[in-house]
């Protein structure tokens, strides 16, 4: 099983995606996705990434949905942001030290810290201890980090047991 | 004869190219082998196609099973079948030279002088204007292969500029196919040819300007006056074996000249639209390309010249738009084709047995077979100056003898003059070359140049041979191309050709 | 008002909300002051914005009685994968043209705090000349 | 018979080419057969040409062109015919002995038969374009034998010139044959000799009269064009002999002759030819008298006899004809058997110098003996051959009073010239073998090996002979050679040697005592040996060669400046005087129809595409930015097909754009990153340029997009469903109409591919800039390795979905190729993997093969190539599955398009380290 | 309605795609002309969704998944570019 | 509508021109991309302007040309678009050799008119202003 499916999420990935493209449950097309999921990391082989194991899939949904409602509020702020007077705007910097270690974790962070508005995530050092986040309105900068770390990253460390 | 014959000369190549691709992990003797086998059979396919085409048929193979005007059709043709078999013939000399080292130095080059056989076959065959283009495309692209792998240095640039200066042309291809199209809607030559003759007056304007922006296409590969300037510094830089290959090449763009305002503009409303400007630009290409063959500095230039002048003097006989000076020009085109890349050949032979001088006309060092390689220049002069009996005389005296008085007066001094040029620069060239004094100081040290081995000696005896030949047999050959040229002459028979051929799949279905 | 009319009124606002959506992510692109401020507009409004259009798009499928295109979900799924990365690509882009722009990583030479963890390094806004010499 | 005749020279020619280890008197006494077996077959036709007949022969050709081997044998090519090989035969038997050990006599008598041989097709031609033929061959033989010293500066120039001059006479000649083939309507001699009245009415009968007076004059060496025969010289002395005294030059005279019913007989014929031979006789005498070099005067001399041959062809009255064929007899005796004495003394005493010569009827008697009677034959002295010429000569002068040209005028040139010669012969006989002993030579000189003076002694008795006895000895031969050029209008002479006391008598006493006079004369008053003679002509004709090459050097150097621009400007303007043309003549630009209103949508794109366009040129100095912007114009360009209804365009073009971009940046990373500007009044020209081009096509494109259509397309969309088994009819051309295109664009993909793997493979290239250590990428590189696998799902959707929707191999294979770049950019390439070339070139191997493959399957099913087959067929749980022959070839589009963009990206990535992607076939190229 | 809708948002698009435009050809720097041409390929993307919303069709939904999924490539290419000069290492 | 088309293809021609007619091989590149843009806008507005028209057939319309776009075209600009993107990228690719190989990115492989341009110490750093007074752009650090 390892050695047919090395990296089961995205073989799941492929499969999900192919029956969204043709929009089909077809048997036909279960077969091919089923084909294409197994096939496709095998012939990437060596270009494929580190096998990504998720758990507590009630821990995602409870990210997503974070996640989501954030997006929506944040892009109001962000839009008085961009609407209003530019030279309120008082942004910065700050650096964040991650206590996620796996990459897929910490590049999911950075994601969601640059989709939710008003943050982005700019840099992340070598070691990837410190991820790097750039806010639009700084307000207090250690609320933000705090504000980071308990939404998104405990729910990260979850996931990413 | 299989009427699929007339595809084989494009199919045969690629697959024969992607074959060489796919062996390229193997000895190179296996890819000269199946190279050189491949050279022979398109030499025999063209054979094939001549002699099929020589009762005056106009075979179409339509692609793909669909009628002319909705896929691509191949139109077999007396000038098109010779055209394949000269093209076959000069390439299968060049590449039994390159055999002798020159594909070990170039990445690839088996597939691209295969691939590069396949775009000037495809050429020569098409009945399809944009398959034209895309056939200029694909025999350009591998033009640049066999130019540019293995280059160095200012062969480089003159790559460079070669490849900036064509694919601007190709651009100007695409602008008047598109003119051509939006006017006609279609491709197919014989298609467009009819829906040009029935054309309303309203539309001649734009037709006749993309005839002549089509027209300054096909003149700037065929290297006409003022279009030229890529050609020598290119030819003289390029590898033997391709430069010699690159002869057919302007011929090429001869041709779409003789065949698209042959056929496609050949209604009396446009038939004026390219003629009329060729001739004078011919003549003065044809003077300029002859100064350029006395102030060449190395042979190289020199023979790049001469192709330019080859070309100028094609532009001049089928500006005449006669059947005698057409058939003059096509017997002429062939000759200057195998005599300009011998000349070729001929030159990186020299440049190989001299180490310092390479083919520079300068002071003399003396070639390691001054007897041989003299023989072989004395039968090359003789025979692209066109002085007798080689056929380049029999191909000038046929000019001149289908010039019409009326531009006897200016023309026979044009030809003349550009001639006695020729035969200066060549003399001059022939007597530095091989009858100059011994260098005062000779460069000592180094291995001493060896000489030429059997295998480029054949690749160019090839060549002279086959020169000789067309003087010895020129009755059939000027026959030939005399009907040939007739062919052309009366494009009914071609876009009836066309007309008739009937796909062997049923009508729509309803 | 009809169930129909309903959805067709959510599909509509949910074609303002994403065009606006864009078109404040691109104002925000133009008008803000630096290069780090700009890279905020187009990364998040456009991505909502988008979403909403998709939304929107398959909405109106299910409309016109084709069903739900679920297609339209790959979309928002590639966009949601890649715009964080092209904005974190941007910023490092932007910092790599102005090294001094960037502030010092906890531990690395330069920094005024002991990598604690919550460094927060106080940026003034840039003006054009410094945000960018590029 | 005659072919054997023709062939025998040319046979041996070949034959002694390849006598590579033969002796040097094998290959003369093989030389000699030639000569001695045309004698042969020529005596066995003598009695036929005396008996007033002419001897054909036809071997056909190219009687396309009327260019037939004709070979005809009357009286005038028997005679010049048998001059030619008798006079070879002495040739050969004298350079048998003249030659150096050194020199290679192989080439020699190769070339030296190849010339017999040209010369004999000559005379014995039957068709005027063979003529030509044999006469190109002569220059191209008199070329190579004149420089056969090749080593001699002095013999290089003089064959170039000898080449230049009578090369282009022969090209002259051609003009005048066409045009003189074009008057009568054959080549054939029978016909053009018999059609003298149709030609000098023909309103080109001037220009063909020129033409061909031009080949003859160069060739015969008059004047103006007499200087390449003195610096032939430098040639070895038998070639001498033979080319310049008995042979070639006669060619041109002989031609005047051949031509003679046809040609002459106008005023102008008579003005141009009198006046040309006068000069040249008068001229060349008297600067023969100031040549110091023994051959110099020789030539000397011989050019002012050929100019009295020339004179009498153009007097035209038949007893001239016969004065002129006689004498051309006559001086190829005498002048071929002093150029051997001249030989002989050069080969003693080791100088041609007549200012070191003397006293050598001393040291070699018998030589001397000889070379002073054809000396005196020369000059005309009675009892020798030269005299009855000459005074016939005198005769035909004095009596031409009809002509254009007045008889005194003639009478006294004639005499003045008689003067003149007798004044140059005294002076050859005294320097050469009277006074004081040779100085500063080897004075060991003696009489020759025996066999060497033959060939002078044969002739001289020829001279004697001929001179006591004319009518015996050389009357039948002149007579059957004037009957070949008059025919019936042969004359009643008499060839006596004396006439009783008339006039030509008297102008010949006047010449002998003249120049008796005049050298005595100037022997006591001047200094012969001080004076040089001005070569006026010959260094006109250095500087004309000199100014050609410097004009053609300077010429081509301003037009073929190498200047890439100016190529592109004349290719711009070109096609704006071709597209402006048909308006200026005053075709319309064609009515309007009705234009659709411009959609917002448009409108914007509009924006986007210009905005692209005129930023891309705005910021071309900094390439990156340039390189970003001209993205926008890409993307516009993209949503225009999108918006007008071009899907299938719309996603190649983004991603085509894509590629681009990264194709461009690996690139950039090699190149400046700035560019300076170019002077502003070329950036003003090249802006109107533009301006003028662009708005060219705009008015272009405008006027076809505003008027009605009809195209083949219909027919396209009503059959890409039955017939072509899909819905996207654009994939459908693609892959089916018109695979043959897609067959070749893939052609063109996979070369630039290979190309750019070629180039960058070997080379050295080293980027612009370093840069410090690699970074790591760890957020892109998480989500790219996530894409990969979902694009490449995506890939397989677009190949398989390509027939009906949009999409297909290609775009699928762009879909493939651009994640994986993405990959590399983001995590690198890793470890140097040499099988990754490798792999990647068999793709683009298999994918060429998978396409022409498809199309030779249909051939093997009898239909022609690319024909499609498709259907439905059923498999288990799937379901009907649409299946047809093009996914074959489509896939082989797809693996072409990802294989050929791999390796151009990858090789371009790996141009620094080239031993990462190298890899295949480096064993057999390195 | 919906068909309002859509050519407000269209219009709205229009004008986010001219301020990129105006982004792309102020810049200044590098960065800001990527993160132009990065937001014009997302302006793009909306373009073809609403398009299809106004036109009733699905035939562009793979043109905008292509954008969708690839046109931050040219973006990372670019950004590679300005960082490292070499874009693939 | 055909008007702004035509103009849009005729900047794209001017520009492409324009750059073409450059002296350094980088710009012939970026000049060639913008005429092939034109060139194929051109090619495939040969089949007329239609919206809303792709010819992708669809059950219950007649494949016929009021109804769908002529898809001819399009297949010509897409073999174009394919040959083009060869094309440039083997342009750059000689173009990068000659720079490597000559010394020079002038398309002459030799420098004229202007000296060539003074490297910047750092090349992302570029005047964001072109100089005034002549100074080339180079010369500003
Ligand atoms: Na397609
Ligand atoms: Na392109």
């Amino acid at each position: 099983m390892k050695r047919l499916l090395p990296t089961p999420f995205i073989s799941i990935a492929i499969a999900v995606t192919w029956l969204l493209l043709w929009d089909s449950l077809a048997p036909g097309q279960l077969i091919l996705a089923a084909v294409l999921a197994v096939a496709i990391p095998l012939v990437i082989g060596g270009m494929r990434g580190k096998p990504m194991r998720l758990r507590a899939p009630g821990a995602v949904l409870r990210l997503l949905w974070r996640v989501g409602v954030d997006i929506l509020r944040g892009s109001i702020d962000v839009s008085q942001a961009i609407l209003g007077r530019t030279s309120k705007v008082k942004p910065g910097f700050v650096w964040i030290r991650l206590d996620v270690t796996h990459d897929h974790a910490i590049a999911a962070l950075a994601g969601i810290i640059t989709l939710t508005p008003g943050t982005l995530s700019a840099e992340l050092t070598e070691d990837r201890g410190h991820l790097l986040v750039h806010a639009l309105d700084m307000g207090e900068a250690e609320a933000l980090a705090h504000t980071i770390k308990a939404r998104y990253e405990s729910l990260l460390l979850e996931i990413f047991r | 004869m299989s009427p699929h014959l007339a595809v084989v000369p494009v199919a045969g190549p690629i697959a024969l190219g992607a074959v060489l691709l796919l062996l390229e992990r193997f000895d190179i003797r296996l890819r000269r082998a199946l190279g050189v086998v491949g050279a022979l059979a398109w030499i025999g396919v063209g054979i094939a196609l001549v002699v099929g085409a020589a009762d005056g048929a106009v075979g179409a193979y339509l692609i793909g099973d669909w009628p002319a005007n909705l896929g691509i059709a191949l139109a077999v043709d007396r000038l098109s079948a010779l055209m394949v078999l000269a093209t076959a013939l000069l390439g299968a000399g060049c590449l039994v030279y390159a055999c002798a080292g020159w594909d070990r130095c170039a990445p690839h080059f088996h597939t691209f002088f295969q691939l590069q056989l396949a775009g000037l076959f495809g050429a020569f065959l098409t009945g399809d204007l944009f398959n034209l283009f895309v056939f200029f495309e694909v025999l350009l692209i591998a033009s640049y292969g066999i130019l540019l792998a293995g280059a160095e240095g200012r062969r480089i640039h003159a790559g460079l500029q070669y490849v900036a200066f064509n694919v601007a042309v190709s651009v100007l291809f695409l602008v008047a196919l598109g003119l051509l199209y939006g006017v006609t809607g279609t491709l197919n030559m014989a298609d467009m040819a009819e829906r040009i003759a029935a054309a309303p007056p309203a539309d001649l304007g734009l037709i006749r300007a993309a005839a002549g922006v089509l027209l300054v296409v096909f003149c700037a590969k065929a290297a006409l006056f003022p279009l030229y300037l890529w050609l020598p510094d290119t030819y003289a830089r390029a590898p033997a074996a391709s430069a010699a290959l690159f002869a057919i090449m302007t011929k090429l763009g001869l041709y779409s000249v003789l065949r698209v305002y042959s056929v496609v503009f050949a209604a009396d409303a446009v038939a004026d639209v390219a003629w009329p400007w060729l001739l004078p630009l011919g003549v003065a290409t044809l003077l300029l390309s002859a100064f350029g063959a006395v102030a060449a500095a190395s042979l190289r230039m020199l023979a790049a010249h001469l192709i330019l002048f080859s070309a100028a003097l094609l532009f001049v006989a089928f500006a005449l738009d006669s059947a005698p000076a057409v058939a003059a020009g096509l017997y002429y085109l062939v000759h200057s084709a195998l005599a300009g890349g011998a000349l070729f050949l001929f030159a990186d032979l020299v440049r190989r047995q001299r180490r310092h001088r390479g083919d520079d006309l300068t002071a003399s060092e003396p070639v390691v077979q001054p007897t041989l390689l003299g023989l072989v220049y004395l039968v090359l002069a003789v025979s692209l100056i066109g002085l007798p009996p080689l056929p380049g005389f029999i191909a000038k005296f046929a000019l001149l003898a289908a010039i019409p008085d009326a531009q006897a007066g200016w023309l026979f001094p044009a030809v003349l003059v550009s001639s006695l040029l020729v035969m200066i620069a060549m003399a001059r060239a022939g007597s530095r070359l091989f009858w100059g004094d011994a260098d005062p100081e000779p460069v000592r040290g180094g291995t001493p140049p060896e000489p030429a081995r059997a295998l480029p000696l054949a690749g160019l005896f090839a060549l002279l041979g086959l020169n000789v030949a067309m003087a010895l047999g020129a009755q059939p050959v000027l026959a030939y191309a005399q009907a040939a040229a007739e062919q052309m002459q009366a494009p009914a028979g071609y876009l009836e050709g066309i007309r008739r051929a009937e796909p062997g799949r049923g009508e729509v279905a309803p | 008002m009809s169930a129909d009319t309903v959805f067709e009124a959510v599909v509509a606002a949910l074609l303002v909300v994403g065009g606006a959506f864009l078109f404040i992510g691109s104002l925000g692109l133009a008008r803000l002051a630096d290069i780090y401020q700009r890279l905020h507009g187009p990364a998040k409004a456009t991505t909502v914005g988008i979403g909403a259009l998709l939304v929107a798009s398959m909405a109106r499928h299910a409309l016109l009685d084709e069903g739900v295109d679920l297609r339209e979900v790959l979309v928002t799924v590639f966009l949601f994968l890649t715009a964080p990365v092209s904005a974190h690509m941007l910023a490092r882009t932007a910092f790599a043209l102005d090294p001094a722009a960037r502030p010092p990583a906890p531990g690395e030479p330069g920094t005024s705090r002991s990598g604690k963890g919550e460094a927060v390094t106080p940026v003034q806004p840039r003006d054009d000349r410094a945000g960018g010499r590029a | 018979m005659l072919e054997a005749l023709l062939a025998l020279p040319f046979a041996l020619a070949l034959l002694i080419a390849c006598m590579t280890k033969a002796s040097r008197r094998t290959i003369a006494w093989t030389a000699a057969v030639a000569p001695l077996g045309g004698l042969a077959i020529l005596g066995l036709i003598t009695p036929r040409i005396l008996d007033g007949e002419t001897v054909r022969s036809t071997v056909e050709w190219v009687p396309a062109v009327g260019l037939d081997l004709i070979l005809r044998v009357d009286g005038l090519g028997w005679m010049f015919g048998g001059l030619v090989l008798a006079i070879g035969a002495l040739i050969v038997l004298y350079a048998a002995y003249y030659l150096d050990p050194r020199d290679s006599a192989r080439r020699f008598f190769a070339t030296l038969l190849m010339f017999m041989g040209a010369m004999l097709g000559l005379a014995i031609s039957g068709n005027l374009l063979q003529l030509v033929v044999f006469w190109e061959l002569t220059s191209i033989s008199s070329f190579l034998l004149i420089g056969f010293w090749k080593h001699r500066h002095d013999a290089r120039v003089g064959a170039r010139m000898a080449l230049a001059v009578t090369g282009g006479g022969g090209l002259a000649l051609l003009g005048g044959v066409v045009l003189l083939g074009r008057i009568v309507g054959s080549y054939e001699l029978d016909a053009i000799l018999a059609a003298g009245e149709l030609v000098r009415a023909h309103a080109l009968y001037p220009a063909a009269l020129v033409l061909i007076l031009l080949g003859a004059f160069t060739k015969s060496a008059q004047f103006p064009f007499s200087f390449w025969l003195p610096h032939a010289m430098a040639a070895p002395t038998p070639v001498s002999a033979y080319l310049h005294s008995a042979a070639m030059v006669k060619a041109g005279v002989f031609l005047l002759a051949r031509l003679h019913p046809t040609l002459a007989g106008s005023e102008l014929f008579a003005i141009l030819v009198v006046s040309t031979g006068a000069a040249t006789f008068v001229i060349s005498a008297l600067f023969a008298i100031w040549q110091h070099d023994l051959k110099g005067l020789l030539a000397y001399s011989t050019l002012s006899h050929l100019g009295l041959i020339t004179m009498l062809f153009g007097l035209s009255a038949p007893m001239a004809v016969v004065a002129g064929l006689f004498h051309m007899l006559n001086h190829a005796t005498f002048k071929a058997s002093l150029f051997m004495s001249a030989g002989i003394i050069d080969h003693e005493t080791g100088t041609r110098d007549l200012r070191r010569l003397g006293g050598l009827r001393k040291l070699m008697p018998v030589t001397s003996a000889l070379a002073m009677i054809a000396t005196l034959s020369m000059a005309g002295v009675p009892l020798l051959n030269g005299f009855l010429s000459k005074e016939m000569f005198f005769t035909e002068a004095a009596a031409a009073g009809d002509g254009p040209i007045s008889d005194h005028l003639l009478t006294l040139v004639a005499t003045v010239g008689g003067v003149l010669s007798m004044a140059y012969s005294l002076r050859f006989l005294r320097d050469a073998f009277f006074g004081d002993a040779p100085r500063d030579v080897a004075i060991n000189a003696h009489e020759p090996p025996r066999f060497m003076r033959v060939p002078v002694e044969i002739l001289v008795a020829v001279c004697v002979l001929v001179g006591l006895l004319p009518a015996f000895t050389i009357g039948p031969i002149l007579e059957a050679g004037a009957r070949g050029v008059l025919g019936p209008d042969l004359p009643d002479y008499d060839l006596a040697i004396w006439h009783g006391f008339n006039l030509p008598l008297a102008m010949s006493i006047v010449s002998l005592v003249g120049g008796l006079l005049l050298y005595a004369t100037l022997q006591r008053r001047t200094d012969i040996h001080a004076k040089q003679t001005p070569q006026v002509i010959k260094t006109a004709y250095e500087h004309v060669i000199h100014g050609l090459y410097r004009l053609s050097c300077w010429l081509t150097s301003r037009i073929e400046n190498g200047s890439l621009q100016r190529m592109m400007v004349l290719l711009v303007v070109a096609v704006a005087v071709m597209a402006l043309a048909p308006f200026v003549q005053g075709h319309a630009l064609g009515a309007a129809q009705a234009t659709q209103p411009l959609p917002l949508l448009g409108a914007l794109l509009w924006v986007l595409i210009v905005a692209g366009a005129l930023g891309t040129v705005l910021l071309h100095h900094q390439r990156m930015k340039a390189v970003i912007v001209i993205g926008a114009a890409g993307l516009g360009v993209s949503l225009a097909f999108v918006v007008l209804s071009a899907p299938d365009l719309a996603l190649t073009q983004l991603l085509v754009e894509i590629a681009t971009i990264a194709l461009m940046l690996l690139a950039m990373n090699f190149l400046p990153q700035v560019a300076a500007r170019e002077p502003r009044a070329r950036r003003l020209r090249d802006a109107l340029l533009a301006l003028a081009g662009g708005s060219g096509v705009a008015v272009l494109t405008w006027a076809v997009l505003t008027r009605p259509l009809d195209t083949v397309a219909g027919e396209m969309l009503a059959r890409a469903l039955p017939q072509g088994g899909g819905t996207n009819v654009v994939n459908i051309i693609l892959v089916d109409f018109r695979g043959f295109d897609t067959m070749g664009e893939i052609t063109v993909f996979a070369i630039a591919g290979l190309l750019v793997h070629a180039l960058l493979r070997t080379a050295k290239v080293s980027p612009e800039r370093a840069w410090p250590d690699a970074m790591r990428l760890t957020i892109p590189q998480v989500v790219v390795q996530l894409l990969l696998p979902l694009a490449i799902a995506v890939a397989v959707y677009l190949f398989l979905r390509g027939h009906n929707e949009p999409g297909g191999g290609f775009i699928a294979g762009l879909v493939l190729a651009v994640p994986l770049l993405l990959q590399y950019v983001v995590i690198g390439l890793g470890r140097p993997n040499p099988r990754l070339a490798a792999r990647v070139l068999a793709m683009i191997g298999i994918g060429l093969l998978l396409a022409v493959g498809t199309g030779a399957g249909a051939i093997a099913f009898g239909h022609p190539f690319l024909t499609s087959a498709h259907g439905h067929p059923a498999l288990p749980l799937v379901g009907h599955v649409p299946l047809a022959s093009v996914m074959i070839f489509d896939l082989g589009v797809f693996m072409v398009v990802a294989g050929t963009i791999l390796l151009a990206l990858l090789s371009l990535a790996r141009a620094a380290h080239p031993e990462t992607i190298a890899g295949v076939g480096d064993g057999d190229t390195r | 309605m919906i068909d309002t809708a859509a050519i407000i948002a269209l219009c709205l698009i229009a004008a986010a795609v001219l301020m990129s435009l105006f982004r792309l050809l102020r810049g200044p720097s590098s960065t800001d002309r990527i993160l132009a041409l990065d937001t014009l390929y997302i302006n793009a993307t909306a373009l073809l969704v609403v398009i299809g919303v106004v036109f009733a069709t699905s035939t562009y939904f793979e043109a905008a998944l292509i954008i969708a999924m690839l046109g931050f490539v040219s973006t990372m290419v670019a950004c590679k570019y300005v960082i490292r000069g070499r874009i693939i290492e | 509508m055909e008007i702004a088309f035509a103009s849009a293809v005729g900047v794209l021609f001017a520009a492409g021109i324009y750059l073409l007619l450059r002296a350094r091989s980088f710009e012939v590149v970026l000049g060639l991309t913008l005429l092939s843009y034109g060139v194929n806008l051109l090619l495939f507005s040969m089949g007329r302007l239609r919206v809303d028209a792709p010819p992708v057939l669809e059950q219950d319309v007649v494949p016929t040309l009021a109804h769908y776009t002529d898809p001819l075209p399009q297949a010509l600009v897409l073999t174009a678009i394919v040959i083009s993107f060869a094309m440039t990228a083997v342009l750059l690719v000689v173009a990068l050799r000659g720079r490597t190989d000559g010394g020079s990115d002038h398309a002459d492989g030799v420098e004229r008119d202007a000296a060539p341009p003074p490297e910047p110490t750092d090349p992302r750093d570029l005047p964001r202003h072109p100089p005034r007074g002549g100074a080339t752009e180079g010369e500003q650090r």
